[in-house]
């Protein structure tokens, strides 16, 4: 479809200003001669009409939960509901300036405050900031309090262990934050190995960052004997929460012995993903950690909330307090469960999980052959031999209507090549998962008798399969049109 | 944690987000060939298992959550009707409600990242779109949509030019925002990077110290303009400096309404604009989520972080969109990638894309006007009355005054519903006394005669 | 009206809602082939035309309209928090907001009439689906799912009646919602219909009197149940003795929660149905847009005014749904119509659709018994404290009390977050010192302890 | 797609109740057995997440002014601003009890009374009631009001005279007033016929019933005389404001001659129009007629803002006082238009409609070659031959992606045959109404070449051509299911 600019029409308009009654004062006089445009910038010209039309066109092109199964492994795309949105967008909370004084966004502080003591009890923690943007924001924040802790005690270290079978912003984080990342291979019961977790944790070695459940939807039953390595050489555990949806009211991270935990709000506590965000990396630590938190956190005297600074704090990481409206969501969703909703969202997820394990197992071999936790991973390695790809498979599924799982991640030799990792979710219903079974059969058959239809699917979709390749090799990053090029425009 | 042995069976009560029911997870655990749900969790020790159950508070009806947010959000101020005279990173600008009636479709706020394209396309293009805007108003032809914020994206464009030139020193204006510069203090620790302060006088950055600090092993320079202090810089200049002495020239654009009137940073030279573009229709939320950009010369391409989308076609020749040059990212490259960002605030691209394209060529231009205008008849109004001091300087929609009695303007201000400009002294000690006031196209001019007379007259 | 001569150039204003610019529009008159606007009004007969400019207000920017609406807003009471013991027809009940975020799709909101159903599907599924949830409620085999709203639906109902009897006479209980009563009125006074009042006695109609008062001329009796009271009617002795003169029955249900746990009007051998469906999903509103349904037998259906849909097939066999039995409508049949009604209350179906799927069998139900029980928990209360006086009757969610001063109750809950009930002696003057009052599920057992304590207690 | 029905699983939740701490007191001992039923109604059990998916897919088989070109003559379609919306849903005029006193709901009032004044600014008129749910309903005020007016003369009448041009519910709510409904018909310049109108118009005759411009797009040029005669018989001029988007700002209804004045504020005045309504059909009168009008109306005393009963009104046609939302609307689109604004409306709409009779007239004939206000009246005449009807046009624009216009209406001899009645609004821009002229030449010319596609149209809908003989013939009304009949529930 057309993009705005070839919808633009000259003088066309789309905004209402308020009424301008200052002086007539020629502005050229007040900005320096050094900064001041002469002219507007290029921006398309179209009405609200337009714009609305557009929006929702482009809209319809996507594909979100509220469409159907959603099943990114990784990404737990749980429904996002609906008075969650409502209540993050009440008025008071929206226009809340983050300087205006402390006793006039009270609320505000409450609803942090209380988040705060909800996650520390999920999770067993000590402390949290609310200041990562993500995942990974979290990540970098964590490493960085890891890294602290070390120089502050005088013994800095360099190193930092990361499972084969770990999300790719792990080892990027740690790289950020200045460790070495060094793999650690996993087993062939899909956990970490151990062997080489003792010749590799050393005292150089800050820590190692594990998902637990795994990447392949897999508990490391190791947990004790890990934890008790890396802490014995005194290391810090670090857990990525991203898969925490699996672990709701069974197990606390930090009573298995992690001492940094990141959450994805966006993920476990129903936030929604934004096509691609805003999402929240919450931390949470352990005492000995807590002083290195970014600054501010939020406290409450039992009477007032207020910020406050940990001593000996990383800084900051963004330039506010945290993505407030995702904080208000996860604290919704969690009073809307209870103890009880939260072990029930994590046993229906695993259920639902090993239920479509189960039913495809004979037809995509299962990275593990074991039950999983919340998402199973299963590959798409014996269609190779029909000249099919799991891409293909991938993009097939487009056409029986559903959004694809997560493919080729996780990807760590020899267990896990060609990946389909699927997270269904406990907000999915038998008969939805049976619907995407019997459509992931179908395309197994299909991959036999006409590979060709998967080759070339998706066939259903506003548009085929793109070329990627291309993209890159003649790259269009913006909207040209016919008049628009920065030199022109400095000439006239 | 509540003590209980019971668990499992209290997990069963009904929930409206949770559609299967007892029996059919028990059907579904015969089908799975487990007897029980326990079996599912065997591989998880029992000594790390919760052995009670949380203590949360006991579940809400929708409607107990409803008021008790409701109460909550009561001991905030009644936000929308004080209007805020501080920004400092944070504007109050309007926002048109057509830009949320977009954002409240759920094909863009429950979908995620587009990894598939095929069923992404509004994502995508709206990436696309939005990237055009940036460009055409930055003269850059490379565009980052999204990163978190504008601190972080100044951040990651300072960690971007010290991979483009390999040194590791670094030059930042002290009015650079105090969280940003703490911002990218925190992001370079890990790398020693040594970070020089660009000192400031009369309200712009010192250009002529630039001269002696910029050296041969400066990676960059890093410029807010309009500065924290609202001030415009001259940012050709710096770049000539910079540039010299083989450095680039960061500019960070805090507050992006000012781009409707000044002029591209291209064509300042300035080699990387790191931005918040929380003024194009996002609401301030407490201060988050915003939205950083990063846009930068096609030649640094393959060292900027962040997703990007790009045209390209489908098999049948049909223009589609992808997201492109994915090798820098960290889901392919690891500890090489060129950042570790994943999720970013990509809502907030289709937020931007709908209020740029509402506002369009003229509105943006008339609204940075407005607020150019607007700002300087308080500043004018206040200096007249005589009752605030100030040292002059070129500004957009912010400006310091030193204010006699802080706390009594600060009384009189919320007395009548509007929120207290900024003390200055919170990140500057010498500027004690200094307040730092915003005025965008939310004031009329009769609010700001109203402020006017407040603070310049009767009050004593 | 302004004088102005100049009104056309003063057109030319722009507007975000109207995309053609100027320039097009010359373009277009060109093509059209006329030299000038003028030509296009000439059959305007200058006589009739507006000499100068309307004299309206100066058009506002969105967001001074904002500012304009919020500050009017604000001069009503903060009615969230005020939670309302008055009913009588209109009844705060608790809305899930996955209902506003469905209605809220454009797809809905912004469509018509399903004049093409082959583009219209969402809205005549819905319809269909709503008249199921209405006909299993009821016990009714044809549901029109809107008219306007509950009195209107009567009065239709009433004029139906006539219809069917070919007879001129009704006898209408003095219970009926006097709202109603009147509307009743209203519509059947061009047919100088008679009107004869079933008188009550001790909360309920007066079912003896039905006996004397209906004969053959009866066209029927109009009997609410719940009453206006919150009295729960014997309908079914009311369908013997009407039957038995050969008069129809219509029940008015103007709380259709009540359906949640009474029996089906079908099984009390109701002929009509008139409801109201407000309790379904719509907010108060002040009184609109509610929801009206007429729910009958199947021999009634060439008699039933305004729109439904039916299921049928499209040519390859696949189900769909249509708009059905037309030719009863203004559209097709003009003046012999059973109806001037076209549009209707449309987007209220797909509220009260997606509100009832949402409660569902279960739900519903539970609500419905939450609804009594806290009626009659505060009904006991307010007796046991001695500072009310009753007559004792069978009630749903409403019951009326006699209390010693009403306007010092009236003022004790308003200073303490409630809307005091309704005087009675505003529609019946013989109830005089009686109050009616509505408990609903917003209600909790600590609100009314709370409004027992006041009332009961320390109130003096 | 399957209906919610289909979708029913026992036991499942979608619903969440407040916790019920009264005792456990036996229902069925309070609620008298001749009214107390033993069984839940039969509803269906599904989640929140299957409600959410299978209302937004229901919602995208749908089309609405949002998704493009909705050019329904007589419906005026145009664009219903987001503001507006917003407005409306504020938490104080949502939960505003109707029977709240009159202190309580002073924003209410208000807005009730400024919109009146506004509209009696724009029409004319002297006093307004806000009561009427939709057009219709305003007719019957209004010919009710008329009818009181008679009768408290003590001098009734019983005719109404109505244009055959006029829509279907002029006659229908005449009738339901107790009025003869009388035709006039229309003269070959397409207004009404004068000696016609002379020769019917008596002293037994209330008045007439005029849209103006009318149902053919035509503003009447005889509305001089035309009010001459109605009045000089002591008639009364009743205005059906459907199409008064033509004269906004240009010609006030009131100034015409008319008496009683109907608008449709979800047509001119920008309200969505919801799948059907709610609108509001507001009714203002002149003097005269003023003490006739349903109670309560809205007064104000400069300071405080009442209600207030009109002396003889006719009484309520409904419980309570208006569609509130639809009239905050209606005002914040006349507020944000002002005088030049409703003026811009008005010109533009009515130049898109010639534009659009412009280029099709070539193509389709059109009923009245003159120029027209805001719409235009073609017809489908010409294609009968090559066995095409009207209604195969129509059904052949949905494959082209847009609404198509009303048709068969209006309807009369000899010139109003196989209409199609385009309005396309101010709303539109010219290339939308390019495309449209373009799909219509299209479709012109398969008309001539390939007619089967047309009677086999639409092809990309989600559903084909339904059959709606098939169902009256056989009625399905609701949703029956294996299991359900009132008799089967009664027995069990
Ligand atoms: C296991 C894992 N860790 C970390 C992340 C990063 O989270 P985010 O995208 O919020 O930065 C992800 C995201 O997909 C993930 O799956
Ligand atoms: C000319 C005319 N009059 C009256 C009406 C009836 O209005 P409503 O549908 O609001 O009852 C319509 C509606 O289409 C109409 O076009």
């Amino acid at each position: 479809m057309k993009t705005i600019y070839e919808k633009s029409v000259k003088n066309r308009t789309g905004y209402s200003l308020p009424k301008d009654y200052f002086s007539e004062e020629n502005i050229s006089n007040i900005i320096p001669g050094y900064a001041f445009s002469s002219k507007e910038k290029e921006l398309p010209e179209v009405s609200e009409v337009d714009v609305i039309r557009h929006f929702t066109k482009l809209s319809k092109l996507n594909y979100g939960v509220d469409d159907g199964l959603y099943p990114l492994g990784s990404c737990t795309m749980k429904y996002n509901p609906k008075i969650n949105e409502k209540l993050a967008n009440l008025d008071n909370f929206i226009y809340a300036h983050p300087f205006a004084a402390e006793d006039y966004v009270q609320g505000s502080l409450q609803i942090m405050y209380e988040l705060e003591k909800a996650l520390k009890e999920i999770t067993g923690m000590v402390r949290f900031t609310m200041m990562p943007a993500a995942g990974a924001h979290g990540e970098l924040t964590g490493v960085l309090i890891i890294k602290k802790y070390f120089e502050d005690k005088g013994k800095p270290r360099h190193k930092m262990l990361i499972p084969d079978s770990a999300h790719g912003t792990n080892p990027a984080s740690s790289a950020m934050a200045g460790f070495k990342a060094i793999e650690v291979k996993s087993d062939e019961r899909g956990g970490v190995n151990i062997n080489e977790l003792e010749k590799l944790m050393d005292e150089d070695t800050a820590g190692l960052m594990l998902t637990n459940p795994n990447t392949v939807g897999l508990f490391d039953e190791n947990i004790e004997k890990i934890t008790e390595i890396v802490h014995s050489k005194g290391g810090f555990l670090y857990y990525d929460g991203a898969n925490l949806n699996a672990l709701l009211g069974i197990v606390r991270p930090g009573d298995a012995g992690f001492d940094v935990v990141h959450l994805n709000l966006h993920k476990t506590f129903s936030t929604p993903h934004g096509g691609g965000g805003p999402g929240a990396g919450v931390i949470g630590v352990k005492e000995e950690l807590e002083e290195f938190l970014p600054s501010p956190i939020v406290g409450f005297d039992n009477k007032r909330y207020f910020f406050e600074d940990p001593k000996k704090s990383i800084g900051r990481v963004r330039a506010f307090y945290a993505n407030f409206p995702v904080i208000l969501k996860a604290y919704a969703w969690i009073l809307s469960l209870g103890a009880d909703g939260l072990r029930n969202a994590a046993e229906t997820s695993i259920i639902n999980a090993n239920y479509v394990l189960a039913k495809l197992k004979k037809y995509y071999k299962p990275a593990y052959d074991r039950t999983c936790m919340h998402e199973c991973v299963l590959t798409g390695r014996e269609y190779k031999e029909y000249g099919v790809k799991t891409l293909d498979i991938a993009k097939r599924l487009m056409d029986y209507g559903f959004h694809p799982p997560t493919i080729y991640f996780p990807h760590f030799e020899p267990y896990a090549e060609e990946t389909i990792m699927i997270e269904p979710t406990e907000s999915e219903s038998k008969e939805t998962l049976n619907q995407f079974i019997e459509a992931m059969i179908k395309i197994a058959q299909e991959a036999k008798t006409q590979p060709e239809i998967l080759n070339e699917a998706p066939h259903n979709t506003p548009v085929g399969r793109l070329d990627e390749v291309a993209a890159v090799r003649n790259p269009k990053l913006t909207f040209k049109g016919q008049l628009w090029s920065l030199k022109k425009l400095k000439q006239q | 944690m509540q003590k209980s042995t019971q668990i499992t069976e209290k997990s069963k009560t009904k929930m409206r987000y949770i559609p299967n029911t007892e029996k059919q997870k028990e059907e579904m655990l015969k089908e799975i060939g487990v007897s029980s749900m326990g079996e599912l969790l065997k591989d998880i020790p029992s000594s790390v298992r919760i052995k009670g159950k949380l203590n949360l508070p006991e579940a809400l009806s929708e409607e107990e959550l409803k008021e008790k947010f409701y109460t909550i959000s009561k001991k905030n101020l009644d936000f929308f009707s004080y209007k805020p005279l501080v920004g400092a990173g944070a504007y109050r600008h309007t926002v048109p409600e057509a830009v949320k009636a977009i954002v409240s479709r759920e094909e863009f706020y429950t979908s995620y990242t587009p990894y598939q394209p095929e069923i992404s396309q509004g994502n995508l293009q709206s990436m696309f779109e939005y990237q055009t805007h940036i460009s055409r108003l930055t003269g850059m032809e490379v565009v980052v949509p999204s990163i978190y914020d504008g601190a972080s994206a100044t951040a990651e464009a300072v960690l971007m030019a010290l991979r483009i030139t390999h040194k590791n020193k670094i030059i930042v204006s002290q009015l650079l925002h105090p969280h940003y510069k703490e911002t990218v203090g925190t992001y370079t620790e890990p790398h020693k990077t040594e970070i020089i302060q660009l000192p400031y006088g009369n309200g712009l950055a010192n250009i002529e110290k630039l001269e002696s600090l910029a050296d041969d092993d400066t990676a960059c320079v890093v410029i807010q303009s309009p500065n924290f202090l609202g001030g415009i810089e001259d940012v050709k200049q710096i770049s000539e400096i910079a540039h010299k002495k083989g450095a680039l020239v960061v500019q960070v654009v805090a507050e992006s309404m000012s781009l409707g009137l000044l002029k591209f940073p291209a064509e300042m030279d300035v080699d990387i604009v790191a931005g918040e573009a929380q003024s194009f229709g996002m609401e301030l939320n407490f201060g988050g989520p915003f939205n950083g950009y990063i846009a930068s010369k096609m030649k640094f391409i393959r060292q900027i972080p962040g997703r990007m989308a790009g045209e390209t076609t489908d098999k049948n020749g049909k223009r589609g969109f992808v997201m492109t040059f994915r090798a820098r990212e960290q889901d392919i490259r690891r500890e090489k990638a060129t950042s570790n960002i994943c999720s970013n605030h990509a809502l907030n691209i289709v937020v931007s894309n709908a209020y740029l394209s509402l506002m369009g060529k003229v509105g943006l231009r008339k609204i940075a006007e407005y607020n150019v205008k607007a700002a300087h008849y308080l500043y004018d109004k206040l200096l007249e009355s005589g009752k605030f001091k100030s040292i002059s300087y070129p500004f957009f929609n912010e400006f310091m005054l030193y204010a006699h009695n802080e706390s009594k303007i600060e009384k009189a201000l919320i007395d009548n519903k509007f929120i207290p400009p900024l003390r200055l002294s919170t990140f500057y000690p010498e500027l004690e006394g200094y307040m730092l006031f915003s005025v965008t196209e939310i004031f009329t001019k009769e609010n700001l005669d109203f402020i006017a007379n407040l603070l310049g007259g009767q009050m004593k």
